[in-house]
């Protein structure tokens, strides 16, 4: 059977892939465009570690189809920093060490993006509950959530 | 080693709170983990697993599986030459099913083909003929006599004639007469306890890619906690030499004791062998629940004896542990460290180990002590209920300290109990108001800590640079700690050291990352390579300078003369050094090797309050404080981090994950959905007080903290369960309908 | 297996009936990716319905809100009216998964997956939400409660998908609520449910009442008994206590390795007493 | 001679005894006279002990020193997570 043509912004790059109809928008990240940022921990929508976001929306990229992304606009791990510039949720994952193995902190990073685009100023237990689909095994999540606190202080701040 | 390691100096880099080397990778998705490889002309390996607990393989067709294009090599354990008995043999068994299948999810074949989806159609193509025998999953089913026998030949001499087959170890421990310390005691309390298994619950499935060239030599890249121990296994398995398999560690998404075996590696080496081509093999979830190495599950029973003002006049504790289909080790860990927090006059435990139709146990954080200090920090607990004293202060009153004979043998030496409880004391948590339906608990924690055998080498770049190679997998900061501790002992500035974790063919034997030990081990290493480094900068300067070379020191990041006898000369900076090095004898290094010992045990305090919703079990982590003595912390917040990230696996652990099987010996919950590990919202803000008591066994007195963190929250839990429900449970997870359950038994 | 994402409602029927055994619709996929995933479905065919126009919309429809199939969960949240409208319905649909699930998941999908433990739709139950059902012989509506008949299995006859439910106009002091057991504050499957619809007079007496459980049954369960145990009521404690015994006595759950019998029956009546209360207080305008 | 504490369920090879003199100068010495005075011991050798060395833990060093009134404690071979 002839595989799917999708055309697809990716990072506001233009790109482009063949897929099977079974391929997850994930299997394509990672094993086509070699986009590995996304971790796949479950496959089933349970750990967050494969976190992007599907027009502005924020998805496990595990539970959306390849096919389905035609037209669409994703943003990955890959595209959160700008050059050199890192955005400055990752800035402040280094500076309060909230990482330890890693493997959790491109979906997490993604997550709270995606969080204070909708809110700028959360609170403690709203930024615990928006991160509930992100597990994290290493940190117990306390300085995860001490940077993205201190992200969004500092990202109001410049508005 | 000498026990005198130790001395006490003013810290410049040590102690900081630097930035990671490995954090812009991580953070900006660019890290490479297991998963992340890829080689050209690569194939997908896939598993075919037993879906019986317990079942004699009759025969395996893989012949249409074979004949389906794009499938490249299928593997069954025929392919695999017998081992002697022995770790390999076990692992090898573990790995992949010889003639019985031991557990739901057992390996049986494995194919490789051009892609997945080929690979997992060649799966189902596989034939096999099972003859299903009856199976055993818990302890105590095991224990009967009457039970099915997992497998034959582990059964050791010391176990007592009257035990199941399925016995396969039996150790006891202590010292003193347990019986006359009841008989002194004003109060004797008597319980059985039973933890479920749980999972370490890394966030990355078990990944490598094999590739082995007809040549005979291999590559590995796979995602471990140890390198060198994932070759000695797979070269013994695959029956080559050491010296041809080159295993490279993947950045680790996390491990806790689940990585330092191996699963997949053999059968994606041999698929590789057979096919000519590498060959990746990734698990999914399912399979990692299923088939990697969760813990053990237990069974204790515990009796302590006290005295109505506090004092503990006896312990004893029967400890079961059952890890699977395979013998274990839990089980005298977990019985030599059940007391070790208590000065006892008397003490006396006996751990086995049972065989079940489970998967093969891995280590899990600090292996067999949380559940054997779960059991008697319950007991004392609730002793101190009975007799209306503080918890707190009978842990005092009975605390080991320097000069305690230890529960499991030897004389501590300087340890941090006294002060982390005292600390606990002092803290605001302690004291803070409690409402309805809330309680608070306390647990003492302890764990080992181990050194082990570890290789550092140090090179001085001729910028003045400074390189670090070492061969343990970073999985909590450890590279940022390494480079600090090289960077205090040259005296230059941390940002001038980049250490690497390296592969197993370039620099010596590490053992695993275990117990603790890298931070402790391998800092050591670090520091005495750079003092290696340090002695040749001090000779190329006395060439330079033409005095002797007793007549040269170091001193913050140059060389000196020793004194005014020795000379006028300016001092010269490492970097000065460096540059003239090839004029003065060629590059400069340090090495060192060394099979390290004296790492120095760590105990830890841990408070938490909770609050049950009496109508519905639910218990919510209200407030939890972490006390730890980190001998001296070389990185606080990744020191934080470990003391965070085991209370929070604890507090799971306490609260609600735990394997489930199914009368049919299957595992119901293989999934994140179902085992449930804690979210963000599930938790709060996990307080942690550092302690610094130094381990004389290390230069700058650093203890391993990685592990006793995941010890105390199991009864601090409980215990706080008892004050905020007005009843004790004794069994974990405590789980809402169990929650439920005890209260409504305890209002009759 | 094939992807295609029509544009109109008559090709996905048309594809739909000519697949009779082969075809699923996919809207947020959410469920839908696990089976395939766990090789529980293997379709040959998978009929996208994102594309059908109107499908992502929310209108108004007689006072009430009728939510196109393929409209999210972050969606439905994020609707201002819905949430005025119906905050029972939507906060049980915004249980469903995590934020990533949110972005995705759909009510329509979480109705058709015909789990007993499905959150939204004890909620939908308990509003006397209606789904718009099309197929080879046009459109029929059909209440909710009928479309799950055991788990897994829905009543959807071959050809037929869900293209919109409609959430029907409220009278004023009426509100709902919805609230689930899980054993951690996220990411789970409820252990059972409770969804209540009510209205009071101007007394703040209980006039009608509507009390849906899930997860204690094979199907979500429409208790009667329960509702009339309220009205009439101020939602006193004998009237909660009364709700509470009618929910345990409608429930006939299992044992499994989300809960137990006793368990179940146990928490279900109190999780419907908080709900009817919380609904209560929405009623009288004293929270949201 | 130096003295060697022995594990409960390890006793039954010793006659009982909790502690063994043994003449020792190292790990190493320490181990090999064990298995050769009590035989019993050697199942246990044979799958890898520890030795406590006045409170420290040595796993494979066989040439610490031990000194006569050293303490010494046999231990199970220590791993961990």
């Amino acid at each position: 059977m002839s595989k799917i043509h999708v055309t697809t912004t990716i990072n506001n790059d233009p790109a482009e892939f063949l897929c099977e109809a079974e391929d997850t928008l994930l299997d394509v990240l990672r094993d086509t465009l070699r986009l590995s940022g996304a971790k796949e921990g479950c496959g089933s929508g349970d750990c967050g570690a494969c976190s992007v976001t599907l027009d502005g929306r924020l998805v496990c990229a595990c539970l959306v189809l390849a096919a389905e992304v035609e037209g669409a606009k994703i943003d990955t791990i890959e595209g959160m920093s700008d050059g050199e510039n890192l955005h400055i949720l990752q800035k402040k994952f280094l500076e309060h060490a909230a990482l330890q193995c890693g493997i959790c902190t491109p979906g997490i990073l993604v997550a709270s993006k995606a969080l204070l685009k909708k809110n700028p100023d959360p609170t403690e237990s709203e930024v615990r509950l928006w991160l509930a689909g992100n597990l994290c095994r290493c940190t117990g999540y306390d300085k995860i959530i001490n940077a993205v606190m201190d992200a969004a202080a500092e990202m109001r701040g410049l508005e | 080693m000498s026990l005198d390691e130790f001395q006490k100096r003013d810290f410049k880099v040590v102690g900081q709170r630097v930035e990671r080397p490995d954090g812009i990778d991580k953070v900006t998705g660019r890290a490479m983990y297991g998963a992340d490889a890829y080689a050209t002309g690569m194939l997908v390996g896939k598993m075919l697993r037993s879906p019986h607990a317990h079942a004699i393989i009759k025969s395996i067709d893989t012949s249409a599986a074979e004949a389906l294009a794009g499938v490249k090599a299928v593997v069954t354990a025929a392919d695999f030459a017998p081992l002697e008995a022995g770790d390999a043999h076990n692992v090898l068994d573990a790995c992949i099913a010889r003639k019985k299948a031991l557990y739901d999810g057992h390996a049986v074949a494995a194919v490789a083909a051009t892609s997945e989806k080929i690979a997992k159609a060649a799966v189902k193509l596989i034939e096999v003929e099972y003859e299903i025998l009856p199976h055993v999953t818990e302890i105590e089913d095991a224990l009967k006599l009457d039970a099915p026998i997992v497998q034959e030949g582990f059964r050791n001499k010391k176990i007592p004639a009257d035990m199941s087959d399925n016995a396969s170890n039996y150790y006891q421990f202590g010292h003193g007469d347990v019986d006359a310390g009841f008989e002194r005691a004003d109060l004797v309390i008597e319980r059985k306890f039973r933890t479920a298994a749980t999972h370490q619950g890394y966030i990355e499935p078990h990944a490598c890619l094999a590739s082995m060239g007809p040549d005979g030599k291999g590559d590995l890249w796979c995602c471990t906690q140890g390198q060198y121990y994932v070759r000695a296994l797979c070269a013994q398995i695959m029956a080559m030499p050491e010296s041809q398999l080159r295993v490279t560690a993947s950045e680790i998404g996390g491990g806790f004791g689940g990585k330092t075996t191996i699963f997949i590696e053999p059968i994606a080496l041999k698929l590789s062998q057979k096919s000519g081509r590498p060959v990746k093999i990734v698990m999914s979830r399912e399979e990692v629940f299923k088939a990697s190495g969760p813990t053990v599950s237990s069974v204790t029973d515990v009796k302590i004896g006290m005295t109505k003002d506090g004092r503990i006049t006896a312990g004893d504790a029967y400890l079961r542990y059952q890890g699977g289909a395979f013998p274990n080790i839990t089980c005298y860990l977990g019985a030599q460290s059940a007391f070790a927090a208590y000065d006892l006059e008397a003490v006396r435990t006996v751990g086995i180990n049972v065989l079940t139709n489970r998967p093969k146990q891995a280590a899990y954080r600090a292996p067999g002590a949380p559940m054997a200090i779960y059991a008697v920090e319950s007991v004392v607990d609730e002793m101190c209920q009975e007799l209306g004293l503080d918890p707190l202060e009978v842990r005092l009153l009975n605390a080991a300290k320097k000069g305690t004979k230890s529960s499991y043998g030897p004389t501590f030496d300087d340890i941090g109990l006294v002060a982390t409880l005292e600390a606990a004391k002092a803290h605001p948590h302690y004291c803070a108001p409690l409402g309805p339906n809330q309680g608070r608990g306390l647990s003492c924690g302890f764990w080992f800590n181990f050194g082990g055998n570890t290789s550092v080498s140090l090179n001085i770049n001729f910028d003045g640079t400074v390189g670090v190679t070492e061969g343990n997998p970073d999985i909590g900061g450890s590279r940022a700690s390494i480079s600090m501790m090289a960077a205090e002992e040259l005296g230059i500035p941390y940002d001038k050291v980049r250490t690497i974790v390296t592969d197993t063919n370039s620099l010596g034997h590490n053992d695993v990352t275990d117990g603790s030990r890298v931070t402790f081990a391998v800092g050591l290493a670090t520091i005495k390579a750079a003092r290696a480094a340090i002695r040749e900068m001090c000779n190329r300067c006395a060439k330079l300078w033409d005095i002797d070379e007793d007549a040269v020191v170091w001193k913050d990041g140059f060389a000196k003369p020793a004194g005014p006898n020795a000379g006028d000369y300016e001092p010269m900076s490492l970097a000065e050094i460096a540059a003239k090095s090839p004029n003065t004898g060629g590059p400069i290094a340090g090495h060192f090797e060394v099979n390290a010992d004296g790492a120095g045990v760590s105990f830890g305090v841990h408070l938490c309050d909770i609050e049950v919703d009496p109508e519905t079990g639910f218990t919510k982590v209200l407030r939890y404080t972490v006390f730890q003595d980190a001998g001296k912390a070389v990185h606080p917040d990744y020191v934080e981090g470990q003391m965070q990230g085991g209370a929070a696996q604890g507090i799971g652990w306490a609260l609600n994950e735990e394997y489930i099987y199914g009368a049919d010996g299957r595992l119901q919950n293989a999934g994140f959905l179902d085992y449930r590990v804690p979210v963000a919202s599930d938790l709060p803000k996990i307080d942690t007080v550092i302690l610094e008591i130094p381990n004389p066994g290390h230069p700058y007195g650093v203890r391993g903290v990685g592990e006793t963190p995941i010890v105390p929250p199991l009864a601090a839990v409980s215990n706080a369960m008892a004050q905020a429900i007005g009843t004790r449970m004794f069994e974990l997870p405590m789980s809402p309908p169990k929650v439920l359950k005890a209260i409504k038994a305890a209002r009759g | 297996m094939r992807y295609t994402a029509p544009s109109t409602t008559a090709e996905a029927v048309n594809l739909l009936a000519s697949n009779p055994d082969g075809a699923r619709i996919l809207a947020g996929g959410t469920d839908l990716l696990v089976q395939l995933r766990a090789g529980i479905i293997a379709p040959e065919l998978l009929i996208d319905i994102k594309h059908i126009n109107g499908l992502r919309d929310i209108v108004a429809e007689d006072g009430g809100l009728r939510i196109g199939a393929a409209v999210s969960g972050a969606e439905l949240g994020e609707h201002e009216a819905a949430r005025a409208l119906w905050p029972g319905v939507v906060e049980a649909a915004e249980l469903i998964g995590s934020t990533q699930v949110q972005g995705r998941c759909t009510i329509v999908g979480n109705l058709c997956n015909a789990s007993p433990a499905a959150d939204s739709v004890p909620a939908m139950v308990a509003a006397g939400a209606i789904a718009r059902v099309i197929g080879p012989n046009g459109s029929r509506d059909c209440a909710v409660g009928e479309i799950p008949v055991a788990p897994g299995r829905n009543s959807l006859a071959p050809g037929e998908f869900i293209t919109s439910i409609l959430l029907p106009a409220r009278v004023e002091h009426a509100s709902d609520a919805y609230l689930r057991f899980i054993p951690r504050t996220e990411m789970d499957i409820a252990v059972c449910s409770a969804g209540v619809s009510l209205k009071l007079d101007k007394s703040g007496i209980c006039v009608a009442a509507r009390v849906a459980l899930g997860a204690v049954a094979p199907t979500v369960l429409l208790v009667e008994e329960a509702a009339d145990a309220l009205i009439g009521t101020t939602l006193d404690e004998a009237a909660l206590a009364d709700l509470a015994n009618a929910c345990a006595q409608a429930s006939a759950p299992i044992d499994d390795k989300r809960g137990t019998v006793e368990f179940r029956t146990e928490v279900v009546g109190v999780l419907a007493k908080r709900a009817a209360l919380i609904a209560k207080a929405r009623a009288l305008g004293e929270t949201s | 001679m130096v003295r060697v504490l022995i594990w409960g369920s390890l006793q039954s090879a010793t006659d009982g005894q909790a502690k063994v003199e043994v003449e020792a100068k190292n790990f190493k010495q320490v181990i090999d006279a064990l298995g050769k005075d009590y035989p019993g011991l050697t199942e246990q050798l044979a799958q890898g002990v520890s030795l406590a060395i006045d409170g420290v833990i040595y796993k494979e060093s066989w040439f610490t020193p031990v000194r006569p009134d050293s303490e010494v404690v046999l231990m199970p071979l220590m791993a961990g997570g």
